[in-house]
């Protein structure tokens, strides 16, 4: 683990186990909560964060506060937080080891934004391969309302909020802010757009909060720290805070590293993740999670943060590095996306219910040796069509079809010429079927067992 | 049909209870009627109906949408192979392979002995230990040939208590 | 000029070689083989795309090709095809009758063109000849031929998508009917 | 009102109205798919992209989820939106199917238009097609899924606009599929809107499956009269039946959509059994010969026992010429005054609910869905008027609070408070509810004292109608003499048949009841009657039963009743499907039906087997049916008299409501004249108070419960077997010593005249006490008002 990197969400990593209130508490926990109730006003703890420009660590960057800004002051009745914990997208762990790591820092970071938009009632969204942390979760709330951080006249002041598990039963488009409001409310998870936005009209038509889990974790320091110190975390001009890096695939050191916002991504890789793993060359790594597209290895002195990398034709996204090899075929690792889009596409819209099957059919013909220059026409002429879907899936399964056809079109073609994949994949035509797929070769993934809290 | 025992009632009660409006719960009910009836048959669709008030179709509409929920017969050990693609890199699908013809089994097949189901799996959260699996609720890390032949050794032995899917 | 100089002799050199001209054409065809053909007796065989009579044929299982889509009636810019669709007795939409009034058709092949079936086809024969005119009146009965016509291999059915022709996902570029409760992801 | 320009026309609409709807207004057709002008946008097609060029929105966007704003420069012909929406299609094909011959949508597809408008002939894409297994959704709707485009249509209508939630989307990605849980006939009452909502042929008319195109059918605007709401249909007629009903748009009274007792109750215009030639004395003749013999045999009664001994009796289900032809053949005659209603007071009562419609209180169907709270009173909305209902669930849907007051067990696709009470209870309800709210606790306790369950149901109707700011009343008409005078609550009364409005309005106000007219019979001062497309069996029984004493029966209808099989003179008329003609709505709007088709059998009965007749050396068989108005005046020439050469425009000139409408060119949407001058309305009496004994409460079922209905074969497939089914207060029943508890299905029969009826009982406790609830069949429909102790009884 690097040590010369402020560990503000990690502080309290453990190896193997989850750190308990008691740890918590010796390194601070709950101090900004108990300096918060009944101290400083909502509108004061919205200022902080405004101020501290927390941004969404979900894949969207929105600010936090201006999102919080949206709740309607005068409503009468119930207002929610969701914690949305149901990160699916390829290459993202973050949130689990998060969780693994300090749940008490979760909890005191929800409470203290449901305090600053006046929310009564939490549900932490949680996806289904996270069992254990659901049960965690439930577990160390349980603790905290024994201790006044969680249910009824929280520390003793008039400000009542309990947390609830909310367990899904696994799509990816849940994470999506109203597909995860209407999953909640017993109804199929499309994603809504137009009409009221979710901070005034989500949950039972209630004003709601949908943040990431990692956002919220931030607000206990933001609270005891002020803004400034958060806004100095950070190592780049625009950015503000730290962040949780998933690192994966061919890197000698995959894990979860907590790292300033603004470190560039060779930094990450080669540095912090041990460069590439033994014998391997790197190629291209995908920077923020799956809806990204490849990144040219010219561009790893790329700041990790959300404006610089836009402005870069990238996506800071969930910041979830995968990193791919020179001995990756790069159309079958894209057609292993477009297969993952594919199916967790929830059907609402044309370009991404048809749109992304019809990508996944074209990369499988290419990618098993019968694509023709006809096909690759079809990708490019798809490609616009999946912009403009419903919401932002379809757009983000386009990113790395759109990285694959800018960066790496010499790799397309060679599979057209030489009529098969050079990187020796058999056709893919029953990929996922039990029908003997590549040559008997197993992952020799170097065992970081330090890196793992579970 | 045949009544629920008065334990899984109460505690379909409870759920149902515990949240603020019934349609909440769906997932809930439908998870413990799922332990109870070792998948969503229609008997099971019909209970959740009734203790739900909502209409069979409605639920089938999330049944059927999510993916941890199953409206067909699985095994004991429903085993969720993730093939994204940090796992494909990782020869993935050589593991699935591999894991289909020990068990003899097609994708989403349950093994002769009822106990593994086969399924491949969107990404689960556990790409920096790739190629990885989950079944019932715990992952298994860094999978070759031999470690899955190891799992598979001891779910049969039983030695494990089944952590079945909330 | 030249025609001024010619003179007496040469206009009736000229008459003479024109008029000798005439009698050599008239003798040559005299000792040639006649065109004419004994029409009733001969028939010409004719192309097999000649616009003639309309048959309604047969696919290659031998079931009438006919769906009764109302294309042809459509089509038809005399209006002499009139019919009703109904339910076989195997699910098949089919033709409860068929009938072509052949002493409006025009045989524009308007209605071949329109059939999405290769049901309805013209064929060669162009010479039927009635006493009454009320018997130009064909039903599918008399339309119905036992062949595939210029198209036998044809099968709507195997291309259509429907059920009507086989279980759904049998057909030509099909998948297997999506199972709604399938685990599969 | 934004302004914006749309292919460099500019147009100025109300705000909050979307591009695609800007541009319909100027004619501009965007190409669309779930877009639908009742369910609003869903998005999910993506097929209404067009390019803005400049104002506050740029770039490529759906026309349907863009607001038009100000200063928007819309190309609908842009070159990226059309190569967008090419795009679009050409996704939709790859999995549609290959089957336009024999998919029934063919003709009046909107995939097929943009597939062809849009030039897409050639599948690029090299996979296979997806497949699904279909469903059976019963007898309305036809189910290929194959040819789903995934538009979400179907189940917005069905599970948001309608409120049912049997059908749906299920899976997720490119597996979702639209259907039930399993196989089964859908409940929504209003499925029938699925095919004309679905834009290709996943969801079809199954009646009309495999008929015809639409292209060969003949089409016509008409108006329903299965309910008195006249909602307005468009009639589809091949080889002289109808084909099929759609639903045509009427912003203001069924939005697009109709019922399916609207839908699938037409046919009884092709039945076997309909008369179709004129019959004297049971045989058939020729018409003439039966007019000719009519006009000597009426001359005859005439002369023998004055023009007073004979009686004319219009129906409640023919057109308002129809109507005012037998009035001024009466007149004329100097016959009795026309009877049409069966009692005077049912025609006071309705003329009162008209009389009461004054512009500002009078609602349509249309604003009763725009409401804020509505209080129905006596009405049964699913069953007496089933759009209602969906009327009603749009106000739900936006926040209106719903009551209603009845004594039936009332289902309804909404959250409601139902108030069960009997009939006589009406007008204190109405007093309580419409009163002060403050006071309505207390006005609760003093009028309904016995119930107090109704308490706080009546407090809280009392204070939501008190609070809105648009409220609304339903009534059926008993109660048009008890409205509260207050110009705010409006006013929608829902009559008894689709024809009650307009023989109210022409009706004189000395007209007789046809209880009035049984007596006549009976004491033997009147001797001839003419019944123009009425069943006295079904509508007076009472009268039926007195047909022997008759000298002269004479029918002119187009239904097979029995009182056409009583008649000595019968002369078929046509149905409103042949003849056109004006109706009045429930609401007092006059809308015009056009003909659509000539009658006479249909072809498929004419000729021999399975082909019409070759020859047409014959005249057209069945064709001797006439509008009834037409065989009127012919009457009164043979009676030698002379009627206004249009009868219903001489009349309604002498009505001060209709007086100066231009009857003959009434507009698409129909007028609602101001009923401020219509005759002052006669207090209608209250309904009967019942002391002793069970209240008759006649019911209508979805199906065959109305006239023309009952002859439609498929609507009569509908009906349940078995004895009718009656529905009692479970404690009623345990006070009659019939059950203890709610058993359901008891065997009863019930004293009907001289009868007894079997009849199968139901119990509720969601029901008023102190009524029985029965079927309006024939059957039963010679039951006493009051049912005394020993009219119910174990069988």
């Amino acid at each position: 683990m690097q040590v010369d990197t402020p560990q503000v969400l990690f502080k309290n990593r453990h190896l193997g186990r989850p750190a308990t209130l008691a740890e918590y508490r010796a390194g601070g926990g709950y101090e900004a909560l108990a300096a918060t109730i009944g101290k400083r006003t909502p509108a004061e703890v919205l200022q902080l964060v405004l101020d501290a420009d927390l941004r969404g660590r979900g894949g969207a960057g929105f600010p936090a506060g201006r999102k919080w800004q949206g709740v309607p002051t005068d409503h009468v009745g119930t207002r929610y937080v969701v914690v949305n914990t149901d990160e699916m997208e390829p290459g993202t762990f973050k949130d689990r080891i998060l969780v693994n790591a300090d749940p008490h820092l979760v909890i005191e970071g929800i409470v203290l934004c449901a305090y600053s938009i006046g929310a009564s009632e939490g549900v932490f969204f949680i996806r289904p391969s996270y069992e254990g942390d659901a049960e965690l979760i439930e577990q160390e709330c349980r603790v905290a309302r024994e201790h006044g951080y969680l249910g009824n006249n929280i520390l003793g002041s008039d400000f009542s909020f309990d947390l609830h598990v909310h367990r899904s039963a696994g799509r990816y488009i849940c994470g999506e802010a109203s597909a995860q409001i209407k999953a909640i409310s017993g109804l199929r998870p499309n994603p809504r757009k137009g009409g009221p936005r979710t901070a005034v009209k989500g949950l039972w038509d209630c004003p709601t909060i949908v943040n990431n889990l990692e956002t919220l974790a931030n607000l206990p320091g933001i609270v005891r720290n002020g803004p400034a110190w958060f806004k100095a975390l950070a190592r780049s001009a625009t950015g503000s805070g730290t962040k949780l890096y998933s690192v994966s695939g061919q890197v000698a050191r995959p894990g979860c590293y907590e790292l300033p916002i603004g470190v560039t991504i060779r930094e990450i890789i080669f540095e912090h993740a041990g460069g590439m793993a033994p014998g391997k060359t790197f190629k291209t790594v995908i920077p923020g999670g799956a809806s990204t597209p490849f990144l040219p290895e010219a561009l790893l002195d790329l700041e990790m943060d959300f404006d610089p990398m836009r402005a870069a034709g990238q996506r800071f996204g969930t910041a979830s590095l995968m990193v791919f090899d020179q001995g990756t075929c790069l159309v079958g690792a894209t057609l292993s996306l477009m297969e993952f889009f594919a199916r967790e596409s929830c059907g609402w819209c044309t370009p991404c219910r048809e749109g992304i099957p019809a990508i996944r059919e074209l990369l499988r013909r290419i990618e098993g040796g019968q694509g023709t220059e006809e096909h690759i026409q079809m990708l490019t002429d798809l490609l616009p069509v999946l912009d403009k879907a419903y919401c932002a899936f379809a757009p983000g399964a386009a990113e790395p079809v759109r990285g694959l056809l800018t960066h790496f079109m010499n790799e397309v073609n060679a599979h057209i010429v030489q009529k098969r994949c050079p990187f020796g994949n058999p056709p893919p035509t029953l990929r996922g079927k039990a029908c003997g797929t590549r040559p008997i070769q197993f992952g020799p993934t170097p065992c970081p067992e330090d890196q793992c809290p579970i | 049909m045949s009544p629920l025992p008065t334990e899984l009632e109460t505690e379909l009660a409870r759920l149902v209870a515990a949240v603020p409006r019934p349609r909440e719960a769906a997932v809930d009910v439908m998870y413990a009627l799922q332990r109870h009836y070792g998948y969503l048959c229609d008997e099971a669709m019909h209970c959740a109906a009734r203790v739900l008030g909502m209409t069979t179709l409605e639920l089938e509409s999330l049944a059927t949408f999510y993916d941890y929920l199953y409206r067909r017969p699985v095994g004991r050990y429903v085993i969720h192979v993730c093939d994204s693609v940090v796992c494909w890199m990782f020869h993935q699908d050589s593991i699935f392979d591999y894991l289909c013809r020990t068990l003899g089994v097609p994708p989403g097949g349950t093994s002769e002995d009822g106990l593994f189901t086969v399924l491949p799996a969107a990404c689960i959260g556990n790409c920096h230990n790739a190629p990885t699996m989950l079944i019932n609720g715990r992952f298994y890390d860094r999978l070759t040939p031999e470690r899955i032949d190891a799992v598979l050794a001891e779910l049969r032995a039983g030695t494990e208590e089944p952590v079945r899917c909330k | 000029m030249a025609d001024k100089k010619q003179g007496v002799v040469g206009a009736f050199l000229d008459g003479a070689a024109g008029l000798a001209g005439s009698y050599a054409a008239t003798m040559t065809h005299l000792f040639r083989k006649p065109v004419t053909e004994q029409y009733p007796e001969y028939k010409r065989p004719l192309p097999a795309r000649t616009r003639g009579r309309i048959v309604l044929t047969r696919s290659p299982d031998g079931k009438e090709r006919c769906v009764a889509c109302y294309l042809c009636s459509g089509a038809c810019p005399v209006n002499c095809i009139s019919m009703q669709s109904e339910v076989g007795p195997d699910g098949r939409r089919q033709a409860a009758w068929f009938r072509i009034n052949f002493a409006r058709c025009i045989y524009c092949g308007l209605c071949e063109e329109a059939c999405p079936t290769l049901a309805l086809q013209l064929t060669p024969e162009f010479a039927f000849c009635k006493d009454d005119i009320a018997d130009f009146v064909y039903e599918k009965e008399q339309l119905l031929v036992e062949h595939g016509g210029k198209h036998p291999d044809y099968d709507f059915y195997a291309h259509a998508g429907v059920a009507a022709g086989g279980p759904k996902g049998s057909h030509i570029g099909e998948d297997d009917p999506v199972d709604v409760k399938s685990i599969l992801p | 009102m934004p302004d914006l320009i749309i292919d460099g026309r500019a147009v100025s609409v109300p705000k909050g109205t979307m591009v695609i709807e800007a541009a319909e207004r100027l004619g501009i057709m965007i190409p669309r798919f779930c877009w639908h002008k009742a369910l609003g946008a869903a998005g999910a097609c993506r097929m209404c992209a067009v390019m803005f060029t400049a104002g506050p929105v740029k770039g490529l966007e759906m026309s349907c989820m863009t607001p038009a704003a100000d200063g928007m420069v819309v190309e609908t012909f842009h070159p990226e939106a059309v190569a967008f929406r090419r795009s679009i299609i050409e996704l939709l094909m790859v999995n549609h199917p290959h089957d336009c011959p024999v998919c029934d949508e063919g003709g009046h597809c909107l995939l097929q238009d943009e597939t062809i408008s849009g030039g897409h002939s050639l599948r690029r894409f090299p996979g296979r097609k997806r497949t699904y297994l279909d469903q059976n959704l019963g007898p309305f709707i036809q189910h290929e899924m194959n040819r789903c485009i995934h538009c979400y249509r179907c189940a917005r209508f069905y599970q948001e606009y309608c409120g049912y939630r049997d059908f749906g989307p299920m899976q997720n990605a490119n597996r979702v599929y639209f259907g039930r849980f399993d196989d089964g006939a859908l409940e929504n009452p209003f499925a029938g809107n699925l095919a004309d909502l679905c834009p290709t042929g996943t969801l079809t008319d199954k009646p009309a499956r495999f008929v015809s195109r639409r292209w060969d059918c003949l089409r016509a605007p008409s108006v329903c009269l299965h309910c008195s709401l006249g909602c307005n249909v468009t009639a589809l007629s091949r080889y002289r039946r109808v084909a099929r009903i759609e639903a045509r748009e009427n912003a203001a009274v069924n939005g697009s959509f109709i019922c399916d007792r609207g839908r699938f109750s037409a046919g009884y215009e092709a039945i076997p059994e309909r008369p179709r030639s004129a019959r004297l004395d049971g045989n058939a003749v020729p018409a003439i010969e039966a007019e000719t013999a009519l006009a000597a045999r009426l001359a005859a009664l005439a002369e023998k026992h004055g023009p007073g001994s004979i009686a004319i009796l219009g129906g409640l289900r023919s057109t308002m010429e129809t109507q005012a032809a037998g009035i001024a053949l009466a007149q004329a005659a100097g016959w009795r005054a026309p009877a049409f209603f069966a009692t005077r007071t049912e025609q006071a009562a309705t003329q009162a609910a008209l009389a009461v419609l004054t512009p500002p209180r009078a609602r349509s169907l249309a604003e009763i869905g725009k409401a804020d709270a509505v209080l129905v009173l006596g009405v049964s909305p699913l069953f007496d008027a089933p759009m209602l209902a969906l009327a009603l669930r749009q106000a739900s849907r936006a926040g209106a609070k719903i009551i209603v007051a009845d004594p039936r067990p009332v289902a309804l696709p909404l959250p409601f408070t139902h108030l069960p009470v009997p009939p006589r209870q009406f007008p204190a309800v109405l007093a309580v509810a419409t009163g002060s709210p403050d006071a309505a606790a207390a006005a609760a306790q003093k009028r309904l004292p016995f119930a107090p369950e109704l308490w706080p149901g009546l407090e809280t109707a009392a204070k939501a109608l008190a609070a809105a700011k648009r409220p609304a009343l339903v009534f059926t008409p008993g109660l048009a003499a008890a409205l509260p005078d207050d110009d705010r609550l409006g006013l929608f009364p829902v009559l008894a048949q689709a024809s009650s409005a307009g023989a109210a309005l022409l009706a004189p106000t000395d007209a007789p009841g046809l209880d009035e007219l049984a007596a006549d019979v009976a004491a033997g001062r009147v001797k001839g009657l003419v019944v123009v497309e009425a069943d006295l069996f079904a509508a007076a029984p009472g009268l039926a039963a007195v047909l022997g004493k008759l000298d002269l029966l004479v029918v002119l209808d187009y239904l097979p009743t029995p009182t056409v099989a009583a008649a000595h003179i019968v002369l078929p008329t046509t149905t409103i499907f042949e003849s056109g003609g004006i109706l009045a709505a429930s609401d007092g709007r006059l809308q015009a039906a056009s003909p659509v088709q000539s009658p006479g059998d249909p072809v498929a009965r004419d000729g021999a087997g399975s082909h019409p007749p070759r020859a047409f050396d014959r005249p057209l068989p069945g064709t001797d049916p006439a509008p009834a108005a037409f065989l009127l005046d012919r009457l009164a020439r043979g009676l030698g008299l002379t009627l206004p050469r249009e009868p219903l425009a001489a009349l309604a000139a002498a009505i001060p409501a209709l007086a100066g409408l231009d009857l003959a060119a009434l507009p698409q949407d129909g007028l609602r004249p101001a009923f401020a001058g219509l005759a002052a309305p006669l207090p209608a009496p209250l309904p009967l108070s019942a002391e002793s004994g069970l209240a008759v409460i006649y019911t209508d079922a979805l199906f065959a419960t109305d006239e023309p209905g009952r002859y439609a074969p498929l609507a009569q497939a509908q009906t349940q077997a078995g004895p009718p089914v009656l529905l009692l207060h479970a404690d009623d029943a345990a006070a009659l010593g019939l059950a203890d508890g709610l058993a359901d299905g008891l065997a009863v029969s019930l004293e009907c005249g001289n009868r007894l009826v079997p009849a199968t009982l139901h119990l509720s406790r969601a029901m008023a006490r102190g009524v029985i609830v029965v079927p309006r069949v024939p059957d039963l429909a010679g039951l006493p008002p009051i049912l005394g102790p020993c009219g119910l009884r174990r069988r």
